[in-house]
């Protein structure tokens, strides 16, 4: 075969193999790749206790108890069902109540999970001091989510 | 639009706008500075740490959008045989470069308030230092050549891979970031920026874009005449 | 056959060389003289295409050579002055190689009267790496009569080689060249050959 | 069909070339147990850190040891000239490279595959993780072979410098080392990182034919 039409074959292999290529990596489906368990959703599907999970909730305001000088106790919850979290170490020093936390853990119970690490992130949300002080004054301060 | 193709025309348009570009430039940096600095309030999370977003921010968009340029070009240079294109490569890389130090520092200096260590490997900071390794490279192969027609091929080649391979790098490292540890509660909030924030930040993009514009055009100026002295 | 009108080459600003008239009909020996670095390689690879003339154009058998390459490789044989025979292989193997992606119909018993007339027949199971350096020059010329084709291009085809090879190699260019044949070599050593036409660089 | 006939026996002679000097790839193979041992001895032989880090320790020296057999990828055909040869026999430039990826794929990155669950003993590895291993860098291997290429006919431009290319390999292995990794160490639903391997496989697969047959053909160029 002549050197056009090996050419010819190559694009058309290289571009098959691209399209095949932006099939495989899009349409692998989300849903079975969870990275962490809302508390309702623990609650739905089974998953065996004492395994390593990661569970992802808002702190519940008013539930954060300080026992020991590195223990807390806190419920992470998602405004349907809460679950209870043991943990003892150093926090995120952004971690407050009402602010979304992941905690990774050991499952002792569906309502009771022993945690091993927490992370809690700034939820890129800017808004001035002032503005907050209004809204909270004419009690318009809700979580937008 | 032919100044963006060919020298001589680029001379004569160049040559028009830089007085106007030097003084706009200037303008604009200080009123912005004046109004992220001063006149935009804190947040109401962080305080005035708020303020390295003035900076963070403009430079990555303006790292990204130059590797973005550059592979336009080198796809022109290569596809169409334009010297000129591959001219700018080499002129505008070393500024990209520069963008990519700076939105990095930036980062860590604000990562150190924010998450209480200098450097998180978050799916973000991850891919932004690739970009600034590819950008290194590429710099680096700009002087490692002898012959100019040689290194401005293999510069525009390795543009062309960096950009097929930085869209991989940042879904793999988001991919990774999420195996490794939940990088972000990303799926419960949305970023909003305030009016009163986003201004500032507009107009510190838009100087640090005059500045980048600026330089590279003095760069590719200098670029062209190099070229010439070193061929006649 | 090949034929090159005006062909102009430039290297960044240096004109290497300028409208070049090269036309190979059958029956015809050109011989580009001039001393090295006068741009004889340059002219060549631009005859076979790996280098784009900047000026003028080459044609083969009437189309440009550019959109006829196929055929052309088909009907050339090209001897670069490094030899190409690979260290790892013995002689054998190399010339079977040879054979094989050349397609050529070259019968066992030719390929081991072609050898024993090139004196390297006994070596025939050794690797190329122990043989010397004018038998290596010697194994990479069988390949002109090994791949049978019309047109040989070669690039300084005498060095390393002793006297009675440039007799043997001189011998074979005649009776090619009388079976229609065309020969387009490039050497800084002017060989004893009759109706040669040269082409001087400087 | 001479064409097929003309690949096989390009397959031929390198499958000879590659079997007469197997002494290389074995200084590859000894380069990547030697490491092992080194990182053993560096991080400590406890299993629980061998566990967790040992998958990737091992990706990380198998990359480094296929930036090893960069060199000779197509500096020997470039410097006799044999690729001319090849390419006169009417084969396209890109169909060459495809052949070297080939070649390299079986020559050099089978051995590791081979020599793979030994080195997973040593970093204790758990049985049923060595079949995923197997499976990641079978695909892993491939992605790697073409970097190999891409990068060293990227090196048959700039004699003086090598490392450039090994620069290449490793900037564009993090995407490869990131899943595969992932697809070890991930428990049950590895198959969607799978998936996203194979379409990194495929994607360098497409590229590295037009990218190393425009650097070969620069480097004759410019030889």
């Amino acid at each position: 075969m002549t050197l056009r039409f090996q050419r010819l074959l190559l694009i058309l292999l290289s571009l098959l193999f691209l399209l095949s290529a932006i099939l495989l990596i899009l349409f692998n489906s989300k849903k079975n790749i969870v990275f962490f368990y809302t508390p309702s959703e623990l609650l739905e599907n089974n998953v065996e206790l004492n395994k390593t999970i990661r569970i992802g909730a808002f702190v519940q305001k008013g539930s954060f108890k300080k026992i020991a000088d590195r223990t807390y106790e806190f419920n992470l919850s998602d405004k349907k069902n809460f679950i209870k979290v043991m943990y003892t170490g150093f926090l995120p020093d952004l971690f407050r109540e009402e602010q979304g936390a992941v905690i990774e853990g050991i499952l002792i119970s569906k309502k009771l999970i022993k945690a091993s690490t927490v992370y809690a992130k700034h939820d890129e949300n800017y808004m001035p001091n002032s503005i907050k002080k209004s809204l909270e004054l004419n009690e318009y301060w809700q979580r937008k989510y | 639009m032919k100044f963006l193709i060919n020298p001589n025309k680029f001379n004569k348009f160049t040559d028009i706008i830089i007085k106007p570009l030097y003084l706009l430039s200037a303008i604009c940096l200080v009123v912005g500075l004046l109004f992220s600095l001063y006149l935009s309030p804190n947040d109401y999370q962080q305080g005035s740490t708020v303020r390295i977003m003035y900076i963070h921010v403009p430079s990555a968009w303006l790292a990204l959008l130059i590797f973005f340029i550059m592979t336009i070009y080198s796809i022109v240079g290569l596809a169409f045989k334009i010297p000129f294109a591959f001219i700018v490569n080499t002129a505008i890389a070393p500024i990209g470069t520069i963008f990519t130090i700076i939105c990095l520092i930036t980062g860590s200096l604000w990562g150190k308030p924010m998450w209480g260590t200098w450097w998180v490997w978050d799916a973000r900071l991850t891919s932004v230092a690739i970009l600034l390794l590819v950008y290194l490279i590429i710099v680096f192969i700009n002087y490692s050549f002898t012959k100019i027609e040689l290194k401005e091929k293999i510069v525009a080649i390795f543009i062309i891979i960096g950009s097929i391979n930085l869209p991989i790098i940042k879904f793999s490292v988001d991919w990774w970031n999420t195996l490794h540890q939940p990088a972000s509660i990303s799926k419960f909030s949305s970023p909003s920026i305030d009016i009163a924030m986003l201004i500032p930040l507009l107009i510190m993009t838009l100087s640090f874009a005059l500045i980048a514009v600026l330089i590279s055009i003095l760069r590719i100026k200098y670029e062209i005449l190099s070229r010439k002295d070193k061929i006649s | 056959m090949l034929l090159a009108n005006k062909i102009t080459y430039k290297r960044l600003n240096k004109t290497i060389f300028e409208n070049i008239d090269i036309a190979a009909t059958p029956g015809k020996i050109i011989f580009i003289k001039g001393n090295n670095g006068s741009g004889k390689t340059t002219l060549i690879k631009n005859l076979v295409n790996i280098l784009e003339p900047s000026g003028g154009d080459i044609y083969w058998l009437g189309k440009k050579l550019k959109n006829n390459l196929f055929n052309f490789y088909k009907s050339t044989t090209l001897i670069l002055d490094k030899p190409t025979s690979s260290m790892d292989m013995t002689i054998i193997e190399n010339i079977i190689f040879w054979k094989r992606i050349s397609s050529s119909k070259i019968n066992e018993e030719s390929i081991n009267r072609l050898l024993d007339v090139l004196k390297i027949d006994k070596y025939i199971n050794t690797k190329t790496m122990y043989l010397s350096q004018g038998e290596i020059k010697k194994l990479e010329l069988t390949r002109l009569i090994l791949e049978q084709k019309k047109l040989w291009i070669l690039d300084e085809p005498y060095n390393s080689l002793d006297s009675n090879s440039i007799e043997l190699i001189n011998d074979t260019f005649i009776d090619h060249v009388s079976n229609e044949g065309a020969i387009i070599f490039s050497s800084h050593y002017e060989p004893n050959l009759k109706n040669l036409e040269i082409l001087s660089l400087f | 069909m001479n064409t097929i006939q003309i690949i096989f026996s390009v397959f031929l002679k390198e499958y000879k070339i590659n079997l007469r000097n197997f002494n290389n790839v074995l200084t590859f193979l000894f380069f990547f147990f030697i490491s092992i041992f080194v990182f053993v001895f560096a991080i400590g032989p406890n299993k629980e850190i061998l566990n967790h880090t040992g998958v990737g320790i091992l990706w990380a020296l198998l990359i480094l040891s296929s930036t090893l057999s960069l060199k000779k990828y197509y500096q020997d055909d470039f410097e006799n000239g044999s690729i001319i040869i090849t390419h006169m026999s009417g084969l396209s430039y890109e169909l060459i490279s495809l052949i070297k990826v080939f070649s390299h794929f079986f020559f050099i990155q089978l051995p590791f595959l081979i020599s793979l669950p030994i080195a997973s003993i040593l970093i204790n590895l758990e049985i049923e993780k060595i079949s995923l291993l197997l499976l990641s860098f079978f695909i892993g291997s491939f992605i790697l072979s073409c970097l190999g290429s891409i990068s060293s006919s990227m090196n048959l431009l700039n004699k003086n410098n090598f490392s450039l290319g090994s620069i290449i390999v490793m900037i564009f292995s993090i995407p490869v080392i990131i899943f595969s990794v992932g697809i070890v160490n991930s428990e049950e639903n590895f198959l969607p990182l799978l998936k996203i391997l194979t379409g990194i496989a495929f994607i360098f697969f497409a590229i590295t034919p037009w990218v190393s047959a425009f650097c070969i053909k620069l480097a004759l160029a410019n030889k």
